[in-house]
């Protein structure tokens, strides 16, 4: 276990894989009665990763994340209600309604925005880490992508340039093994996404994405090195998702007991709580009273949510622009 | 002919009947077949929204799932279809053009004229378009406009069920790049549709609703609206021809302005966004070609110039419709000079 | 303010300006310092044109060369101005749009209405554009119509010098994406340019030309033809308002239906492919919104429907000039109901 | 040497790199006039790799170029006096006038065209090798592109789709150390191009590209591994171009004797020449004789472009389409 982590770092690891999980379960059970417009990709099963990697970061550091956003939201520091008035359209959203699940952002605390476009994420996280490169700070940006954007010519440009421009840059391929119903296995041309970092002239590390501690101790060194000037990183985290590719999807590709398999032995909270609780870390009970705040967090997320008020007319033809001429 | 199926039946109905009549037709995208590589069911899902769903189980290898690389697989189809192939790729959203546009427009598009006339590529691109699914500003993009801006491309907006099978059997037999534009509300549309295969020639316009006091060109799933419009307008008094123009290159001139030319009054209703698109490239058309039968100012009917946002509340004010359109018959029934 | 310079090296004296002003600004492109990793000299291209040389002996690393990665380093370019700074990236040639335009119309221009205001996005996109080369189709289109169609770009196509260095500093200094339109035919006209830094607001036109006959609205290069036109008319006695738009996104629409209601007569010269183009865009606002004061049809110059054709003589006769506007204009004013 | 070459094939190959040495070394000249319009950008020097690889070729296996196309147009097939004519803008062009220099191309001969954009041939040989499989012949399709190109996203995708489908795709990265001013050590952020071979499921294989045999070779090798059905190859081919990036290109970035040291030394020609001859596979007057008939058919070539007739406003509207509505 990472000699770094204190315990208020368990607890706050714990809180956001957590709220992560609490945020996606809810709204699995939410789309189903119609009432949530649009796409919804939920990022539960996925959860280490983002809480991992992002429990390194500062609000100064960036990340850029991808269509199945939530998670990387959360762990790196939204609050929920916003994120969930979002979700509903609402006016009292993070966006004020107008992004939707697909580009939840927020730029105060670092979080660049998911994103409707796979692959689109790579090239931005360059220039924000050109940019702390540029002021001098010793800020990172870090790219969230999957398998299916690991074929992506803006992620295979973006690694290239990162290492061209030295850039205090972490790429973090989430190989949950598809792409919508596509297997990595089919559309990735090499073993493992990592293989690919040596052609970009960057170390490529794989981490087992159900254990916190492995994506934590990873990314950590990646950050690090960056930080210090060393240059991006690749860091290829192989996961699962719960759901399917968004909501709706019957997920008939995938084999009946997959998620079933996964869920019961590799969950990432179950490996989290046996390992800080057989190590005398934290207690369960410690963990427990998390969970219900959580819920009621995440219950109160959604009642308000229902109940804000929609945009209007007047919210139409606002924030295209800065400055009208 | 009173069988009836949906906009999307139509278009697997093309599909089939084409590659069933002709070996060098195939078909490739994101999950068309889906499951590749996985441990389920093969044709597991037949493309995002279903269209290609059971082509896997009639013609095996002839349709191909691809990876998340659009410039990859859709220059492969246009180099494919240089070298003999009919490839029909499909672009998942047309909001995706951005990561794949060279291919189309710089390869595709230019071939024929770069090298002399004497290449022939006969690829489509099948894309889905259009708003109204609250899928917000990235998925939700109407830019059939700079597909017609580009010399060389064919581009097609089905409005109906029956034209979409017919104008996709044309689009996989005409010897140029296609781009066919699939509206995505229209999927579940139902209507009419022969079961045999018959071709929709481009460039020819169809009349929906006929009237001499105003002209409504429109297109996709416009014409709808505007048909709804005009059909309500008709009870007022106020006669519409409503033109769908299914395709915008080729345009039909002729028909535009004989319509014109009688009514003496324009609407245009594009779902695109304002500025430098189909609405303002058939308004001009207008200005300038019947100049002398117009009555009144043309009024265009679009978006505002705007992204699509997402909230369904803000979405339904941002489309174009069947109100907006018969307001803007209204004024210019009401203009005078 | 006698001293001439050229387009080129205004655009350039902006820039140093620019930089020398603020230290987040930034630039970035292909061969932009030149040498990059090489043995030979630094700062040996200065872009492929030279419209940047000079600059990294004066800024060192704040300029920067880039492999060919367009998506990534345009990318990068947007997202270092979302996060505090101000790059000025190259697209080298807009007909290399293909490769990248997602970052360009997907991310840098929505990222405001998408995030619900909170964004700035203050990058400027510096391309080249035009015929006239001899470069042929993949290297002298005219693409800004398509800029223009995307809500959340702002599109800048200046004519002269003394533009080009004051649009520059204000594209700099906007805090919204702008694309910048160099014309490459331009590059060596001179013109008088103030020596110290002026900003020149967008969306508002120039009259370069005044008449009380017939407006004829252009941008860019055909600015120049256009006022030839008009020289040539004014002696036979028709007299042209010449409109250079300079911005089209935002578009002056009160200086162009202003002239409109005086003229009555409107001619729109656009280098563009014709469909869906500048042309159809300002004809049609001005068919809706200044009709009542037309007297002809409104005539659009525009090359024909061809890619971009390599043969001098052929690329000769595809872009417009002062003899095809002249005789526009004639037809106009000759126009009889 | 490889078993395979012929006596007519050295014949072959010798005419092939000497047709495209003095194809570009007289337009190098014939450009000094100003006659010749447009960007024109000179392959001298790098005459083995297209040599060595196209005389695997068949006319119905396919190959993709780059803006630098009139060597591997020459080594396809082409006729250097319609090549000729059309770098002159003229109406007996091969592709009548409308293409010139940066898009020759003879679809007859299998050439799909030079290519204005870097990297833009990478979709198109994978559409040509696609064809190939599914009309079941054992064509290929190859891909020549440059260092520059190497990170160009179209490029990469290319090569990963290439092993998805299992395509007889061979790309050739013709590696000359710059981009324009650019150099390659500075762009391309792993040592080698062939090191991204891995990254995309495919063997990858560096070549000295001023020897003509090695090219040779290892193209071989490729080519009957994709008309076997094993899939694609990454082919390095190390060498160096005479001229600048395009004509006018004062070449500033370069050490002042670097092109002089190669010629001297390295030159594809001389090498293969010595070799031939030290061997006794040819004799220098047979080569010799090669040299005074290629001279006098591209003197030929030059004096009838420069007599043909410029296409008219006939030819203006006419290619765009093949069938006008
Ligand atoms: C450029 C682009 N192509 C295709 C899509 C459609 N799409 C959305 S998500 C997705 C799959 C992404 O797979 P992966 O990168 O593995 O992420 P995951 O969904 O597994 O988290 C696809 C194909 C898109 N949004 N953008
Ligand atoms: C997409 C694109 N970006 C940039 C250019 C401009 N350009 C033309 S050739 C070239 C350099 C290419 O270098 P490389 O691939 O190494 O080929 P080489 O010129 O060395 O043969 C560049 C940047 C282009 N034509 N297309
Ligand atoms: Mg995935
Ligand atoms: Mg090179």
């Amino acid at each position: 276990m990472s000699a770094t982590l204190t315990r208020d770092d368990l607890l706050r690891a714990y809180r956001t894989m957590r709220t992560i999980r609490e945020f996606e379960e809810r709204l699995h059970v939410e789309f189903a009665t119609g009432e949530i417009p649009g796409f919804v990709h939920l990022y539960a099963g996925e959860e280490a990763s983002a809480t991992g990697v992002c429990l390194h970061l500062r609000p100064d550091d960036r990340i850029a994340s991808t269509h199945r956003g939530h998670g990387h939201c959360i762990a790196k520091g939204m609050e929920v209600a916003p994120m969930m008035a979002e979700i509903y359209g609402k006016k009292t959203g993070i966006c004020g309604g107008k992004g939707g699940s697909m580009h939840v952002a927020d730029l105060d605390v670092g979080m660049m925005g998911a994103n409707g476009i796979v692959g689109g994420g790579g090239p931005l996280i360059c220039g924000a880490a050109l940019a702390a490169k540029m002021k001098g700070t010793d800020g990172v940006g870090v790219c969230f992508f999957g398998d299916g954007a690991s074929n992506q010519g803006m992620i295979l440009e973006a690694m290239n340039l990162a290492t061209v421009w030295r850039l205090p840059a972490l790429f973090v391929a989430e190989n949950n093994g598809y792409a919508e119903a596509t297997s990595s296995k089919y559309s990735v041309a090499c073993d493992n996404i990592a293989d690919r970092a040596g052609g970009f002239g960057m170390p490529g590390v794989i981490v087992d994405g159900h254990d916190f501690f492995a994506v934590h101790e990873a990314a950590g060194e990646a950050i690090a090195r960056a930080r210090a000037g060393g240059g991006p990183t690749l860091l290829e985290v192989k996961l699962n998702r719960y759901y399917g590719h968004f909501e709706g999807d019957q997920q008939t590709y995938r084999a009946t007991d997959e998620v079933k398999r996964i869920r019961e032995t590799r969950d990432c909270l179950m490996l989290f709580t046996r390992r800080v609780s057989s190590a005398g870390l934290l207690d369960l009970a410690e963990l427990e009273a998390i969970d219900r705040d959580v819920a009621a967090q995440i219950d109160a997320a959604v009642v308000a949510a229902k109940a804000a008020p929609k945009p209007t007319a007047a919210d139409l033809l606002t924030d295209v622009y800065v400055e009208y001429a | 002919m009173a069988r009836k199926i949906t906009y999307k039946q139509a278009i697997n109905e093309a599909l089939a009947q084409e590659m069933a009549r002709d070996s060098s037709v195939i078909a490739m995208g994101e999950d068309n077949v889906g499951g590749a590589g996985a441990e389920g069911e093969k044709d597991a899902w037949g493309g995002v929204l279903g269209v290609t769903k059971g082509l896997y189980g009639r013609f095996g290898d002839r349709i191909m799932d691809t990876p998340i690389s659009e410039s990859a697989f859709i220059g492969a189809a246009v180099g494919a279809a240089a070298c003999g192939m009919r490839p029909v790729a499909e672009l998942m959203f047309v909001d995706f053009m951005g990561v794949c546009f060279d291919q189309i427009f710089n390869q595709a598009a230019k071939f024929r004229y770069m090298f002399g006339g004497k290449a022939v590529t006969p690829v489509v691109i099948r894309t889905m378009y259009g708003a109204g699914f609250r899928a917000a500003a990235q998925h939700s993009q109407c830019l059939y406009s700079m597909f017609a801006h580009i010399p060389g491309l064919k581009v097609v907006v089905p409005s109906t069920p029956y034209d979409a099978k017919g104008l996709m059997i044309q689009a996989i037999r005409d010897n140029d790049p296609v781009i066919f534009f699939e509206h995505k509300v229209l999927y579940t549309l139902e209507g009419e549709v022969p079961e045999g295969a018959y071709a929709i020639p481009f460039g020819e316009a169809d009349v929906v609703h006929e009237g001499d006091d105003v002209t409504i060109v429109t297109l996709g799933r416009m014409v709808h609206f505007a048909r709804d419009a005009a059909q309500t307008l008709a009870k007022r008094g106020i006669d519409c021809d409503v033109i769908d123009l299914r395709t915008i290159s080729p345009l039909d001139e002729e028909t535009i302005l004989e319509s014109v030319n009688r009514t003496g009054r324009l609407v245009v209703v594009d779902e695109s966004s304002p500025r430098c698109n189909v609405a303002t490239d058939i308004a001009a058309l207008v200005a300038q070609k019947a100049f002398a039968a117009l009555k009144a100012p043309i009024e265009q009917v679009t978006p505002p110039h705007v992204p699509v946002p997402f909230s369904d509340a803000l979405e339904d004010l941002y489309v174009p419709d069947a109100a907006r359109i018969a307001q803007a018959v209204t004024s210019v029934m009401e203009f005078k000079r």
